[in-house]
């Protein structure tokens, strides 16, 4: 299952992994040749990943063993309790949510969850929600305001789902209701891009006061397979229409829409998820403590001003 | 991802440019209709009531009090802050459809009267780019609803788009929640804000300020919705049922608080307006 | 279309018409045989109307032609413009609301609306709400918080809707919520009973500083037909149940439940709508008055204090 | 409307009480279990799994810390307002249930500590009259949310119930409005109510404060709705699908948190009450 840019990579952990286990076996000594073959896979890795192009992060984003909103909950979190429903219509498998604890104090938790097999990426709709999802979380944002709890967002979304049942019951709207509701929150918010930020269906759980993104990740206001079908009319330009969206964790902090890069281990958090979580860990709360510090007041005018001032513009 | 639909039509329908243009034909019915009776009625069929786009002076024209409009759009030029280009840069394509409209962006307004209320209008313009909505539009609209709360103005959107400008991605994206934030102070001051949908209202737009409007009002057979019908389509793979996302669906399913027809959406807003704006509430005028 | 007990009358009524008809015609004078008849009429109306039996009271409460919310609406109110849908789900015709303006004064209006003619009936399902109803209801309650509007509600249902697809979308949730989002409202807050005020359908939309109710009309925790099948285990028992369970409104305005009852004219609002009308402008004036000198504190006491004290019980 | 179905249900059975009492069938799988296994094992079939019904005072002792609970309902009688007299008065009615259950309503409960956490817990009483609430359950439900709100206590409640209490009429109906206004003292406090809906929950009940709760959790395979079955057939004439209103069906469609089996149950309201009471919630407990 590794990326198509990972193979050779893979291909040589591979060998090394074989002739060790030839060595043992045979009771020959081989540690000559390993460590050659060690120090060429050591610059292989660094050439790979150090140049990483944007397409390459989007696969990146997008990896089987990725860490999700789920394994954040079990492992950055402690106490999990997942709530479930929208008090209205269903409960919305693509969104995950509840109640969790983080360095010791309550928090409120929502975010996106894909699969982490075939099975059940079908039951969670390939994490992208429907308006049932958006009002799960959007109780969520009530229960931390009620409660006066942090509020923290996961977003690993390809997007809201673009089918006929989420459009008969506003998916639209649901969003726009939610980017709103959070916008109102008078608790620290914080959201994290873990793997894919797919425009509005990632924005709706997105309006933080700190926005944060893993380095792999993702966010725009569009796919670039979409984009490049609409923009080139050929879905295989895909990585010409990464480059030109300009979706990167580094790209987005250039542009002011993210606050902080958290870094993942050499090749991806997928290689490492633990390593990966542990430093999402240090970020959430390095973003969280100056938050906690704030009235309700000074966070709304705070989640304002930040997404005030977005966009560029040239003025007359 | 408007911008392109706009393209491919334009490129393929290409020869319209050829008929005289003294009379149009409507796309639902095919009647032949005298153009010029066709914007004295509003831009509406005649013959089956079809609703055809118009233009924003119209629209404007057709909604504000005689003599109390007073343009406060165009101060703000877009810029190209990803340095994007496609098949064509996107700084070209600004120029192309700032050359047609003679507009800096998408969008077009400002302060008048409606029914002697004080308002501040802004209007999509469909013929630039789709309507989509970039940082300029954003912005033009976050100012809007900021002007209208700072002098007591209700605050009145049309929407017509067909979402966030691609070609400035996540800077688009996040236009949603500048302007979906906006129109909180308004809140703040107890002042309305009503929403108008017309054909189309799709993407960002609909996702954000449009849905938001204490009232929201649509055209008769607009189509609104999150995803365009072609990529529904494409997910579904199969025909999508007879008037789904058109405006009477959405009423249908909750969304809309009326579909009014062109020729009384000025007396609805007028009716609207007066009843919400504090000086219409309390008064009894 | 008379109510069974409204039969003499109404016989006696076109016998009249007939006689001055025939006279008219005839050049004859019958004036005294009309004025003796007249006085029996008179002395016939007395009787039934003066001694109405609970279950009498029933019937008049659902008389064709007995004013609804949207004739409240229309004459009552000015400036009504309906506005629709709980932005979630779909418009449910069972409740009318929007805007319209009180003695010059904007105001917020949602009631159940049961149809005027047959048709109309089944579109409106009687009058009893899906789910989406009391979702658009409490988006009312929402707008009169939003503009610091006075919100009034208009009661007349048999119920919420006792039915599958209601189920599945959470009435007895909606209804809650409902409650609670009307107990919460920071704006005066009038409920009228119009005609049927069945259960927690009505209780929905009830939660008033002042409740009224019309001379005709009936509140109840069930309607007399189901109280009798369950527990005489006859639907036709109705009448007994009816006065068991003291459901008119004398009976409520003793037990504290409503505030005020708005007379009806002799025979029922049905007889005289613009009457009934008329009366009900009257009471409503006096009511919303001095609560718009409260402020959203006080009418949150207010309302607590008179729903808390609802009840009767023996203290050991 | 619970009060005559449980009526109904004794005398059409009635011949219950000559079975020795050591055995129980299950009703769900019809499995004969010794009376005292099913006791130990909390009432939940061995066999099959099937949730019986417990006393109150089992539901008490298996949610509360050990030593903690002082009761604090019973002084609240109920009282017969309208002199409601249908086959039988219910003044009598009221007498049987108070013999039988040896309690003053269908509501027993009080303060205690639950995980350490400060509490106010109150069950209902499904024995007496169908758990249905009158003016008294009303005011012990009002009274319990006051007291947990004064004395810092999270609130919890365990609903089985067949609705409002006819007999009380219009007064009962009232008490929906009263027990859930009266949540809103929490509210203001920051502190928890929790739900914890058993089989049955139908009527006045569920919509009112049971579905109001912060955290709703359920038992397995219970009846939980507004209209009962029975009325739904009557309504629509026609069957009603399988799993329709139970536990599983509620959680599908979002209303709510989870469906936690017996043996689990304190142990997750241990869980909540500890991140959502301002003591767990802070101090990180
Ligand atoms: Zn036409
Ligand atoms: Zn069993």
């Amino acid at each position: 299952m590794a990326l198509e840019f990972e193979q050779p990579i893979d291909e040589l952990e591979a060998r090394i992994r074989e002739l060790r286990e030839y060595a043992e076996e045979q009771g020959v000594d081989l540690s000559d040749e390993i460590e050659l073959l060690e120090n060429k896979l050591e610059r292989l890795q660094k050439e790979t990943f150090s140049n990483l192009s944007r397409w390459q992060r989007v696969q990146l984003a997008r990896a089987p063993g990725r860490p999700t909103t789920l394994d954040v909950l079990e492992n950055v979190f402690s106490d999990f309790v997942e709530l479930h429903g929208d008090r209205a219509v269903a409960d919305d498998p693509a969104i995950v949510a509840g109640l969790a604890r983080f360095e010791g104090r309550s928090v409120v938790v929502a975010g996106h969850q894909k699969g982490r097999t075939t099975k059940e990426n079908i039951h969670r709709n390939f994490g992208m929600p429907h308006p049932e999802g958006y009002r799960k979380a959007m109780r969520m944002m009530d229960l931390a305001d009620r409660f006066g709890f942090p509020f923290i967002s996961l977003i690993d979304t390809p997007g809201a789902y673009p089918g006929i049942s989420a459009e008969e019951r506003g998916q639209a709207w649901v969003i726009a209701q939610s980017i709103q509701r959070m916008g109102r929150l008078r608790v620290p918010a914080l959201a994290v891009i873990l793997g894919e930020g797919g425009s509005g269906g990632a924005l709706a759980i997105g309006v933080g006061n700190r926005v944060l993104i893993m380095e792999n990740a993702w966010y725009s206001v569009i796919s670039p397979e979409s984009c490049a079908a609409i923009l080139w009319r050929d879905a295989a330009q895909a990585a010409e229409a990464a480059e030109a969206l300009k979706l990167t964790a580094r790209d987005l902090k250039e542009l002011g829409v993210v606050d902080r890069i958290v870094p993942e281990p050499r090749g991806g958090a997928h290689r490492q998820p633990q390593a990966a979580l542990a430093e999402l860990r240090r970020a959430i709360a390095a973003e969280l403590e100056p938050l906690l510090k704030l009235s309700p007041e000074e966070l709304l005018r705070d989640r304002y001003r930040r997404f005030r001032e977005m966009g560029a513009v040239a003025q007359s | 991802m408007a911008l392109d639909r706009l393209f491919r039509r334009r490129r393929t329908r290409g020869g319209g440019r050829d008929v005289p243009e003294l009379w149009l034909k409507c796309p639902a019915c095919e009647a032949q209709i005298y153009k010029k009776d066709l914007e004295a009625n509003l831009m509406v069929c005649p013959e089956c009531g079809h609703h055809l786009r118009m233009s924003v002076e119209q629209r404007v024209a057709m909604l504000v009090d005689e003599g109390s409009f007073e343009q406060t759009t165009g101060s703000v030029k877009p810029a190209d802050p990803l340095s994007f280009s496609d098949t064509e840069p996107y700084a070209e394509r600004l120029r192309r459809y700032q050359e047609k409209t003679g507009r800096s962006d998408a969008i077009y307004g400002g302060t008048c009267t409606i029914g002697g209320v004080p308002a501040l209008l802004l209007v999509m313009d469909y013929a630039f780019a789709g309507g989509s909505m970039g940082s300029a539009v954003g912005e033009e609209l976050a100012r809007g609803a900021e002007q209208a709360a700072a002098q007591g103005r209700a605050f009145v959107t049309v929407a017509a788009s067909g979402g966030a400008r691609m070609q400035e991605s996540v800077l688009s994206l996040m236009q949603m929640a500048k302007t979906t934030m906006a129109l909180d102070r308004l809140w703040e001051k107890r002042l309305p804000y009503v929403s108008i949908l017309t054909d189309p209202t799709t993407g960002g737009v609909t996702a954000s300020f449009a849905a938001l409007g204490d009232v929201i009002l649509a055209e008769p057979g607009a189509l609104i919705g999150f995803a365009g019908p072609r990529v529904i389509k494409q997910t579904i793979r199969q025909d999508l049922p007879e008037g789904f996302q058109r405006s009477e669906f959405l009423l249908q399913h909750g969304m809309l608080d009326q579909v009014v027809p062109r020729a009384e959406l000025r007396q609805r807003l007028i009716q609207v307006l007066s009843l919400l704006h504090p000086e219409g509430a309390a008064s009894g005028a």
